[in-house]
């Protein structure tokens, strides 16, 4: 998970900073200049076009980027809103051992109805139940939520983080600068996956119970999702930072910042009317590139038995679970693991859409 | 032998991209005799580099393509060659340098062994030791200094104008008959450049070598070259021996770029006269002489006919415009 | 007649800008301990003296610190040492506040089109951001300023909405020029203003910004690579050679009578478009590169280059004399 | 080269102080005591106070961590917590050669595979050949790296019930023998593995290689009339590989997590899963002597690819 990131590094040669900042290599050659306002031509009825909205206008001719960008609001929605639909859309059923029951009880993503273990898709379980008779798809949605939530949560973190260490770092220097190599260079020694194995390890339990009061997130097995949450960002925000420095120095070499400076806006002014908003690419790009390392971070946490705790669900945990008997009930391994796989690779594609949107030369 | 060493007929090369065809070279007609040196003018887009890369076929392709005319070289079309005949061609019988002397050398390869490596290319059964020997002798000729150790050196061990250097010995190493230089000292400062053109022409001399020099700089093509082009948006508007393209312009465009450049030996007070208004854009189609929009002497007929390019009546001079000068 | 005028105007002109052993080092690090272990010398004691309304001219060849000393005039680059005078106060000691109260009087022209905009600001925003700075009147004033603005620098005000990426080079730096006038500034840096731009839209350019001076009665300091495009829009031209001036003098007069070698060279390396003259003409060819500024030679830089070179130009170092009348030149053997 | 060597060296010893301390500070704060643990229910107060001091617990933390760097810098981990008096060396020495098997066919997998497939797509770039593969490594190179194993398995398990074969979906063989039953043990983990990195090293081989076939240089080689052959694997690849050295000397990072996760779902007796179960145990003197493993080997790594560098690519000088 540590080489996603390292793509898009600018320190990187191979991968061409935003291109907007780029004055044309090659002007003879260089034919793609939108539009440009001839002389001659007196004022029409045009809109003017910024950077953004042309990007924007890209992404919307790129199919797979739309259709990640749809999959990815289908399953946001599926979480939030999928099981109070669920629910109602079945009946009482006759347990034998829990007597009558409604939907609202059997479809939840903890009940275990011991008559119905290891099933295939029926129409009282849409995606059958796992080896202690849940729903497999109340379990999904709510691991869905669970990954989800962590990525929301995660990327706030790291995106306040790593601007505001970043920013301070690239157009300033000194010593926030020598913290923050300092930093990275023991984070990429030390194996994000491991350190977040290491804190949850020697944290985990502390969180079942210190941290289970918390409202919303605490109950039902989730209140290590902090703590898995905590130290994703915590990995993850350095080298947001890292990236945001590098970019920074570059913008800060173009001459439109010395010409702010010509003009008398002070520090303060021109990191937040032209550094931040020129970063916004390139941090929209890292950050949905990275939500992909997040929602699998959290998922190998879990797989690990070392996030999520029964009787909640995630992705990662259900796959824990159903990889035990894989030679038995491959279907209840298979449905977390696609759904995973989909999710993850929406987010990537989006990523790369995006990527190729802010800067269309990087296609080639 | 045929007349002429080059002779370039109704060429056109476009390139096909998402916002259009763009014709950089629109119908391009000229000859080169041997050992001539041929200047050719303009401003950048306006095909001059296009017309360079696809004499010697190297137009990256796609989007570019060579879509019409002839090319015939020493009397043979070089556009009916295979690529494999188009290889033997390039660094032996035709050369080519670049603007810019430090992306152009491989970084990973020392200046002998890239000098080296034509000469093994070219002259059949040479051994390593004779193109290495070689490669010192052309290191020698450009002027660098202590040849035979400076050889063995990378390029990043060199300023621009010792890479330029070594850029001329690649291209003279085999002898060509005609070496192509695109804008070889723009990117050199101008003390840099005296002595880059001043070694360009000795050599091209002393091989025997047709030089084609284009460039943006007026100045450069009046103390190097004897027959000028001047091109503007993907054709040539005019052609003529130096001296006339100087004292009598012809083209409206010719004179506008006399006039809007400052010279250093003009009196002071003198305001120079801008050409109005900036190069139509080659991806949409141009009715009429693409110059139109900017010329001073614009007539209703400019603006639906294209003019050809025909003798004005002084000799060898050429110019596309229904009223020239 | 209008020759002489300027030479007399610019003569009695009053002193705008006082530039006195002005150096600029910049450290390279290295070693095992990143610690500084030589300096770039890219300004090595420059002394100017700029007059109100006229162009002096900056030339050199690429490395010489003619953009470094035009920044370090202005406090873009915080010089090592010297001093530097605008309208008699001291810029080099003035706190940060201070300084930037003080960026309304002088302002900069960018060399390049494209880098020098922000490519997220629209054209009104660009222009505007120097009046919002100085509280240049409110909203509807401001837009009606970048609106005349616009039109003083030959743009159709109707484009205020527009962002420079819709514009070609030489539109951008109408712009570029449009924001440098925006405060009413008496000098301004040119840094290669033009000659990012192509020969037809160049002349322009420079048109332009005769026009501007003659009109708001600027001062510029013109830096650039060109001799012909400084000569011609320069009343003084100083020439500089590895971060220091060797010749100043007004710009007829230096292309007459060049006094150092190395103008002399420079003069005759740069090729005139005419045929006839460039036949005439007897070239100095120089040899050898422009040394690194980190290790400048000794005494006079210029004396490896030099044909005129004596024992005395490896151990002095000669200072920029007045050898004619507002004619200087740092050479042991001028002329 | 000697003033780098030294430079780097401090720069590794600086990373993993920094590593172990992190470590060394998290298991410090732990919540729960490890003695007590060790000791279940019952135990005298004179035991435990015995067992702290054997395992230096009662000293004051800044020395416990002294200790620790001491005793790293004679290479002795120290004691195991879980199996009491058991050497750690003794607990990892089983796990090592499985993992570093692992990773370096994982590794062989990556260059033999990736960097061919990259070099062909870049050639044929935005043809069909080109999408089709950077199609595919796009989704093993995003896809979570354990889905990708549980996939494996779960087409093993239906090839195994169709065919009857018996090939197994788990376990490793004997580390370094190549029987027929330890390749049938060990290909699965190891395609998987070098598949995932594969597709990491053809994406970047794509790039680069687009990225050099631009420069001015190929031009120049062209107009000198080599041919495309020569152009292409003599000019080109030479400097698209410089990238790819850096890339390497980085997956090291990726080898190592990736590991935990396949080592987990194929039930492989590696460093990784001695890491998890040790982090499960609260085994701190397990937990920090892999951790310096670990970012041992990824320091080195990058020291040794920052070596290579500077041989393969005559521009950089080591100062």
């Amino acid at each position: 998970m540590d080489m996603r990131d390292r793509e898009i590094q600018p320190a990187s040669p191979l991968i061409a900073p935003d291109t907007n900042l780029m004055v044309p290599a090659e002007p003879e050659l260089l034919v793609e200049t939108p539009g440009v306002i001839p002389e001659a031509e007196g004022p029409k009825e045009r809109k003017p076009v910024s950077p953004l909205r042309e990007s924007l206008r890209r992404l919307r001719r790129d199919k797979r980027a739309m259709v990640s960008l749809g999959v990815i609001i289908f399953m946001v929605l599926l979480s939030l809103l999928g099981p109070f639909i669920y629910q109602h859309l079945g009946g009482i059923y006759n347990s034998p051992d829990n007597g009558p029951i409604p939907a609202t009880v059997y479809r939840t993503f903890y009940h275990q109805e011991l008559s119905h273990q290891d099933e295939l898709p029926s129409a009282q379980y849409w995606l059958g139940t796992d080896d202690l008779g849940r729903d497999i798809l109340a379990r999904l949605m709510q691991g869905l939520l669970v990954s989800i939530s962590v990525a929301v949560l995660v990327e706030v973190i790291d995106i306040t983080m790593g601007i505001l260490v970043g920013v301070l770092a690239g157009y300033f220097g000194g010593w926030i600068d020598q913290v923050l190599a300092r930093l990275t260079d023991i984070i990429f020694a030390f194996p994000g996956l491991l350190f977040i194995i290491l804190l949850t390890g020697i944290f985990g339990t502390w969180a079942d119970t210190t941290l289970s009061n918390v409202p919303i997130v605490g109950p039902n097995g989730n209140a290590r999702l902090l703590l898995v949450s905590a130290a994703l960002a915590l990995v993850s925000w350095p080298l947001m930072a890292r990236l945001v420095r590098g970019q920074t120095l570059q913008i800060k070499e173009q001459q439109f910042i010395e010409a702010a400076r010509t003009a008398g806006s002070s520090n303060l002014k021109i990191i937040w009317r032209h550094i931040i908003p020129n970063l916004f690419s390139i941090v929209v790009v890292a950050a949905t590139l990275d939500i992909s390392n997040t929602i699998i971070g959290e998922a190998s946490i879990s797989l690990l038995g070392l996030g999520v705790q029964q009787p909640g669900s995630s992705l990662g945990l259900m796959i824990s679970e159903a990889s035990n008997a894989v030679d038995t009930h491959p279907w209840e391994v298979l449905v977390p693991s696609v759904t995973l796989a989909i999710l993850v690779l929406a987010f990537s594609f989006l990523g790369d859409g995006l990527r190729d949107a802010f800067d269309p030369r990087t296609k080639d | 032998m045929p007349e002429n060493l080059l002779e370039v007929n109704n060429l056109k090369t476009y390139f096909f991209t998402r916002g259009g065809v763009v014709k950089a070279v629109d119908d391009v007609s000229f000859t080169m005799r041997s050992g001539e040196a041929l200047g050719v003018v303009g401003e950048s887009g306006c095909g001059k580099s296009v017309t360079a890369l696809s004499i010697i076929r190297l137009i990256a392709s796609p989007p570019g393509k060579i879509v019409g005319g002839e090319i015939l070289f020493n009397g043979e079309n070089i556009l009916e060659k295979n690529n494999e005949e188009m290889t033997e061609l390039r660094g032996s019988k035709i050369s080519m340098i670049f603007q810019d002397p430090m992306t152009s050398l491989n970084p990973v390869f020392t200046i002998g062994y890239q000098i080296a490596e034509t000469v093994k290319r070219h002259r059949k059964g040479i051994s390593n030791d004779q193109a290495w020997q070689r490669a010192i002798e052309m290191l020698d000729l450009v002027r660098i200094p202590d040849a035979r150790r400076r050889a063995k050196s990378y390029p990043h061990e060199f300023s621009g104008g010792m890479r330029q250097r070594v850029m001329i010995a690649i291209a003279l190493a085999c002898n060509p008959q005609l070496l192509i230089a695109d804008e070889p000292t723009t990117a050199l400062d101008v003390t840099i450049q005296a002595q880059i053109l001043e070694l360009m022409k000795g050599l091209a001399k002393e091989f025997g070598t047709a030089l084609m020099l284009i460039t943006h700089d007026l100045g450069v093509v009046a103390g190097t070259c004897e027959d000028v082009i001047v091109m503007y948006a993907g054709h040539i508007v005019e052609s003529a021996p130096v001296r006339q393209i100087f004292q009598t312009p012809a083209h409206p465009y010719t004179i506008g770029l006399l006039q809007s450049i400052p010279r250093l030996d003009e009196k002071r007070g003198t305001r120079l006269t801008p050409i109005p208004g900036q190069p139509p854009d080659l991806s949409r189609e141009i009715i009429g002489c693409p110059y139109a929009s900017r010329c001073p002497r614009v007539q209703p007929r400019c603006r639906q006919e294209r003019p050809e390019l025909k003798p004005v009546g002084r000799g060898e001079q050429l110019a596309a415009c229904f009223y020239p000068s | 007649m209008v020759q002489q005028q300027m030479a007399t105007s610019t003569a009695t002109g009053t002193t705008l800008v006082e530039v006195k052993g002005l150096k600029v080092h910049f450290p390279i690090k290295g070693g095992l301990f990143n610690r500084t272990i030589a300096h770039v010398k890219a300004v090595d004691g420059v002394d100017l003296t700029i007059r109100r309304g006229e162009t002096l001219g900056l030339v050199g060849e690429s490395g010489c610190g003619k953009s470094t000393t035009g920044r370090a005039i202005l406090q873009l680059i915080k010089p090592t040492g010297g001093s530097v005078k605008l309208n008699g106060v001291e810029l080099t000691k003035l706190p940060p506040s201070e300084l930037r109260k003080k960026r309304a009087e002088m302002q900069m022209i960018f060399q390049d089109p494209f880098g020098s905009l922000d490519p997220r600001f629209t054209v009104g925003q660009i222009i505007a951001e120097p009046l919002e700075n100085f509280k240049r009147g409110n909203a509807r004033e401001i837009r009606e300023q970048v609106a005349h603005l616009l039109e003083v620098v030959g743009l159709n005000p109707y484009y205020v909405n527009r962002f420079p990426h819709e514009f070609s080079g030489g539109q951008r730096q109408r712009i570029g020029i449009a924001r440098a006038l925006a405060l009413r500034p008496s000098f301004i840096v040119a840094d290669e203003p033009v000659s990012a731009l192509d020969v037809s839209i160049q002349a322009q350019v420079v048109n332009l910004l005769q026009d501007l001076q003659a009109e708001f009665g600027l001062t510029y300091l013109f830096v650039a690579h060109n001799l012909s495009v400084v000569k011609h829009i320069s009343d003084r031209v100083a020439v500089m050679y590895l971060g220091r001036i060797v010749e100043l003098a007004e710009s007829e007069k230096l292309y007459e009578l060049p006094l150092h070698p190395y103008t002399q060279a420079l003069l005759s390396a740069i090729p005139v478009p005419d045929p006839e003259v460039e036949a005439r003409r007897k070239r100095i060819i120089l040899e050898g590169d422009v040394p690194s500024p980190v290790n400048p030679p000794s005494g006079c830089n210029f004396h490896p280059r030099c044909w005129k070179a004596q024992q005395i130009c490896r151990e002095v170092t000669p200072p920029l004399e007045e050898k004619e009348r507002n004619h200087y030149v740092a050479c042991h053997f001028p002329g | 080269m000697i003033q780098f060597l030294i430079k780097r060296l401090i720069g590794l010893v600086f990373v993993v102080i920094g590593v172990t301390f992190i470590t060394f500070i998290m298991g410090y704060f732990a919540p729960g005591d490890p003695i007590r643990t060790m000791l279940g229910e019952h135990f005298s107060p004179l035991l435990y106070a015995q067992l702290r001091h054997a395992y230096g617990l009662d000293l004051p933390w800044y020395e416990q961590y002294w200790n620790f760097l001491v005793h790293l810098a004679h290479f002795d981990f120290g004691y195991s917590f879980k199996t009491q008096g058991r050497p750690v060396w003794d607990i990892l020495k089983d796990g090592v050669p499985v993992s570093m098997e692992l990773a370096l066919w994982a590794l062989v997998v990556y260059l033999l595979i990736g960097v061919p497939v990259g070099i062909i797509s870049a050639l044929k770039a935005n043809t069909w050949v080109d999408t089709l593969n950077m199609g595919i490594m796009l989704v093993l190179y995003a896809m979570p790296i354990f889905v990708f194993c549980v996939l494996v398995q779960v087409l093993i398990v239906f090839i195994d019930q169709e065919t009857g074969a018996g090939w197994p979906v788990a376990n490793w063989g004997e580390p370094w023998h190549y029987t027929w039953t330890d390749i049938q043990f060990k290909l699965a983990p190891v395609l998987v593995f070098g598949l995932a990195g594969a597709a990491y090293f053809a994406r970047i081989t794509r790039t680069s290689m687009l990225e050099v076939m631009r420069q001015d240089y190929i031009r120049t080689a062209r107009a000198k009339g080599l041919p495309e052959r020569a152009v292409i694997y003599r000019h080109a690849l030479r400097n698209a590989l410089i990238p790819l050295i850096t890339v390497t000397g980085v997956t090291l990072g990726f080898t190592i997590t990736g590991a935990f996760l396949i080592e987990n779902i194929f039930n492989i007796p590696g460093i990784g899963t001695i890491t998890v179960s040790s982090v499960l145990d609260r085994d701190y003197p397990v937990i920090q002597a892999t951790t310096v493993l670990l970012a041992f080997g990824v320091v080195m790594g990058n020291l040794l690819a920052d070596i290579a560098y500077t041989l393969v690519d005559p521009r950089i000088k080591l100062e």
